[in-house]
């Protein structure tokens, strides 16, 4: 039997600001895209990361991924993830 | 062409705009008259230089320049430029705001390093006959740069080589090509990265910068070399 | 199950001691309501009513706190400045934290009227080869930078050093410097009833509200999570402008940056220190969430905010320019001569708490018996180890292979020292910044510094040392010393070992500012900072302005010609 | 015939980097991770802007945020972008 090594996965890592964190940046475009005319009732910003993990399984990979947007990529007390399975090209 | 003592220079202020100060200074010892513009008037620009200062406009937000871009005296700088009253000098966020605007080709985003970058580089001039410098006899300039968005990138040779006016010695930054600073087609619109108004007194350690605005006095009014 | 907690069950999970809670009622000559704990528990937290510093810091100046910052005056000119700490912060979220704590001692400037013009730091992190600690230690640096380099402050100087006691609570001192004309000082005290309270900047939500929300957990059974605070520099840099325009206006009386609970301790302080009572209108507060709490409002710290006090028909200005500059605005209250301090929900509306402002303001005072800790004395009683000459390559390798004298570049090079072109002495240069005073032949020298290995060894004799350091840093450029600011990095107060250290450092300063002649003008405390369950080592930061009088005279560290001569002079 | 007016419709635009545009921060958190040997192969930085738009109707929302997203949002010398509906809550 031949073991499925080293395939790679891919997964998007949305990062959002947690509820109620002030977002610098959504706020300032809201302010431009009003005064430019546009009927915006809200901006929010967030991080779209794109991550390929190597690893045995996809279940591996998604642990993986789950373990890095948690340590790494986001700072639990500011910001929430969500993590979303890209299909390999 | 124009009395020197006479001449007068407009820098617009954004909000977040923070080298507006320095840029009146160093127009001032240069002998322009200056003023400051706000930027949420669409006017007329009466100026035989208009500086777009460093800083970051609207916080850099969204994009470095992006939206400041979007501010009413946009569109007055844009008609100054076509009618080619006068010279335009932007300066760090000054050139993000107009390869944003589309006034010059390309854009700058993030340095290589992702790391903000203060400290004084050695640039090349390779263009010497632009309204900004001109009867140099210097090669190598030494200007301060300080930004974390001065990656020059431009795609679809969207850039005629004759336009790089200054080039980085030792890249700092991942410039395409070591570009530190280009004109445009006109040769009426200048964006540079690195800061000479920080350069412009023997207090603050250099005097280079004085080249760059002495060429334009020089251009401006049709003076021969003066100095330098 | 809110209702079934008491009022003082309430007081004491909001961190109110069960003294200071039937001292309250006893002043009041009633039970607070709920509301009027949340306050009192903000403003008599250490933090706001330097309880336990408070009998110390006296001996150093007893003018201490009644503004924002210290100042020397040089010609017409006023030369601000202060240090304080966001070490906690940091600790949480080092970007915001570190970031923040830019944005709150420039605020502190802004409100004497100063334009800030300068700002160092003064860094202490863990072991850096612990990948937690070099996590720490880039995001404040980059939070530092981010922020600085944005509002147009240039960072100057400062001192980065490691060591294990910092390892999980670093050490993030900031110190700004800002200009004024002398004469155009703004005051942060009321100057009579019947004034608007003015309130100006980003609005206002459920940023950084400590042990309340914690407290707040346990009573409404949800995961409140102290939010943290994010910092808008932008809005600063727009904060500033204002400001700076707004003090131009006649009518404008007052300012306050609204730091450690915000609207509460501005506008308390505020009115208490110009000997009048105030009345504030909830409604008009401008507010990022609609569901925020009314406790929360008052004592949110979210970042970028300002208050003022104006006479009335001035505010139509004050307006105009806040539209200028995108920042919001808001009428929040009034200034009365009853002597209490009263929250409504708007001007006609319920009052939900009337206060003595005396009592709320003036948080009890502590003395603890201090004990010398056994560490020092066995200390004391070592020896110096016994080198050899032989050994002195082996030394020279050890010493510099330690990270607290290499090199700094890669901290400020990312930090704009430039921008104002005032800076005339960059980063290792000298011991010392140096700016110029633009049209003068003047120019101010600042330091900052520390030693945690002697403070920590000695107290008393370590903190001299650094006063002298600082002295010295401005020497070696030219520059005549003129004043102190202090920021006192401690641990738990409660402590009589770190209560003695408290004690010794702040004897220290004090002679060490005697026998020079420098006055300590300025000052803030920091405590609770540890390290696992034991404190940090006594952490006193210096910092230090000093006057040239002539830029001509300046000198820098380099050697010049081949030839010359090398002298050590000193003992 | 009532009008549907003034709905309000939400969007995500995901911005990401142009094909061969060099990302510094994608670059920076790989070496981190494989510093920590995550057995990663590629990251790549974009941003999720989140946008509530009012309108008459869904056509109409969208035809303005895809102007906005063009317009304002990002910068084609740099970056391309995708527009996702988002389900109002
Ligand atoms: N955190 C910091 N922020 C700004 N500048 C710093 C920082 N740390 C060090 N520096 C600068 O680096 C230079 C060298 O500092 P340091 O290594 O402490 O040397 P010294 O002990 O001679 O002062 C100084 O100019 C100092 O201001």
């Amino acid at each position: 039997m031949i073991k499925e090594k080293h395939k790679t996965f891919g997964f998007e890592v949305k990062v959002k600001l947690r509820e109620g964190i002030l977002d610098p940046q959504g706020a300032t475009t809201f302010k431009v895209l009003r005064r430019l005319n546009y009927n915006v009732e809200s901006v929010r910003f967030g991080k779209s990361i794109e991550l390929e993990i190597k690893e045995d399984s996809y279940e591996a990979a998604k642990d993986k991924a789950r373990e890095i947007a948690y340590k790494i990529l986001t700072n639990p007390v500011l910001e929430d993830f969500e993590i979303i399975d890209l299909i390999r090209k | 062409m124009k009395n020197g003592n006479l001449l007068t220079a407009g820098i617009i202020v954004f909000p977040g705009s923070n080298c507006d100060r320095d840029a009146y200074f160093a127009l001032t010892i240069n002998g322009f008259n200056v003023k400051y513009i706000w930027h949420d008037f669409n006017q007329l620009l009466d100026f035989d230089l208009v500086f777009i200062p460093g800083g970051f406009s609207y916080g850099d937000y969204l994009r470095v320049g992006a939206l400041a871009r979007f501010s009413p005296v946009m569109s007055s700088v844009e008609k100054y430029i076509l009618n080619k009253r006068g010279l335009v000098l932007g300066v760090c966020n000054g050139f993000q705001i107009l390869t944003e605007a589309g006034v010059l080709p390309g854009v700058l985003t993030v340095n290589t390093s992702h790391r903000f970058i203060c400290k004084d580089v050695e640039v090349e001039i390779i263009n010497f006959d632009t309204p900004f410098i001109n009867n140099v006899q210097k090669k190598i300039l030494t200007l301060p740069i300080a930004h974390k968005e001065g990656r020059y990138i431009v795609i679809d040779n969207k850039l005629d080589p004759t336009n790089i006016v200054l080039k980085y010695k030792e890249n700092p930054n991942g410039s395409f090509d070591d570009v530190a600073g280009i004109v445009n087609e006109g040769y009426n619109v200048f964006g540079l990265m690195p800061h000479p108004e920080r350069a412009c007194h023997s207090v603050l350690g250099s005097e280079d910068g004085n080249y760059i605005f002495q060429s334009i006095r020089r251009y401006l009014t049709g003076a021969e070399s003066i100095n330098n | 199950m809110q209702n079934q907690l008491t009022i003082k069950e309430i007081a004491l999970e909001l961190g109110l001691s069960s003294d200071e809670f039937y001292l309250i009622e006893e002043k009041l000559g009633r039970l607070p309501n709920e509301f009027e704990t949340y306050l009192f528990s903000a403003q008599w937290s250490e933090h706001c009513g330097y309880k336990h510093s408070k009998h110390y810091l006296k001996k150093i100046n007893e003018s201490f706190e009644s503004e924002n910052a210290g100042y020397v005056q040089i010609g017409g000119k006023a030369i601000v400045f202060k240090v304080e700490s966001h070490n906690h912060p940091s600790a949480v979220e080092p970007y915001q934290g570190a970031a923040t704590g830019i944005g709150g001692i420039v605020r502190d400037i802004l409100a004497m009227g100063a334009r800030p013009i300068a700002l160092l730091d003064s860094l202490k992190f863990g072991d850096i080869s612990d990948p937690k600690v070099k996590n720490i230690f880039e995001g404040v640096v980059s939070g530092i930078s981010d922020y600085g380099n944005s509002i147009g402050v240039p960072t100057v100087g400062g001192e980065t050093s490691f060591n294990e006691i910092y390892s999980t609570n670093p050490l993030v001192n900031v110190m700004c410097v800002g200009i004024a004309n002398k004469n155009h000082l703004a005051s942060s005290h009321a100057d009579g009833p019947d004034k608007l309270l003015v309130y100006i900047g980003s609005k206002t939500g459920r940023d950084g509200i400590h042990g309340a929300s914690f407290a707040s957990k346990k009573l409404s059974g949800k995961d409140d999570r102290p939010s943290v605070q994010v910092g808008d520099p932008f809005t600063e840099k727009n904060l500033i402008e204002a400001t700076l325009e707004i003090l131009q206006i006649k009518g404008v009386r007052a300012c306050q940056d609204m730091g450690a609970a915000g609207i509460l301790s501005s506008t308390s302080e505020m009115a208490y220190k110009g000997g009048v009572g105030c009345e504030l209108y909830l409604d008009n507060i401008p507010k990022r969430q609609e569901d925020i709490e009314p406790w929360e409002i008052m004592l949110s710290e979210s970042q970028e905010r300002m208050l003022f006090l104006v006479n009335p028909g001035a505010e139509k200005k004050v307006e105009a320019i806040c539209n200028k500059y995108l920042i919001d605005f808001a009428i929040i209250g009034k200034t009365v001569s009853t002597p209490h301090y009263v929250v409504k929900e708007n001007s006609e509306g319920r009052i939900l708490a009337d206060l003595p402002i005396e009592v709320l303001v003036n948080a009890p005072e502590y003395y603890r018996n201090n004990t010398i800790p056994s560490t020092y004395i066995l200390n004391k009683a070592k020896k110096y180890p016994n080198t050899k000459i032989k050994d002195i390559d082996k030394i020279l390798k050890i010493l510099l292979s330690n990270h607290n004298i290499s090199s700094k570049k890669w901290v400020y090079q990312q930090y704009d020292y430039k921008v104002g072109t005032n800076t005339i002495l960059i980063p290792e240069q000298a011991d010392s910044a140096v700016l110029w005073l633009k049209n003068t032949q003047k120019a101010i020298a600042v330091t900052i510094d520390s030693n945690e290995l002697y403070t920590y060894l000695d107290p008393f004799e370590g903190t001299k040392n650094v006063v002298y350091e600082a002295a010295r840093n401005l020497i070696s450029v030219g520059a005549k010393p003129l004043a102190i600011t202090d920021n006192l990095n401690f641990g738990d107060p409660d402590d009589p070992e770190v209560s003695w250290q408290f004690e010794k450092s702040i004897e220290g300063l004090i002679e060490a500012s005697k026998e020079l002649f420098i006055p300590v003008v300025s000052g803030n405390v920091s405590f609770y900072n540890s390290y696992h369950e034991t404190s940090i080592f006594p952490t006193p930061v210096i910092g230090m302005i000093g006057e040239i009088k002539d830029i001509k005279k300046l000198v820098n560290l380099k050697f010049k010609d081949y030839g010359d001569l090398v002298y050590l002079i000193g003992k």
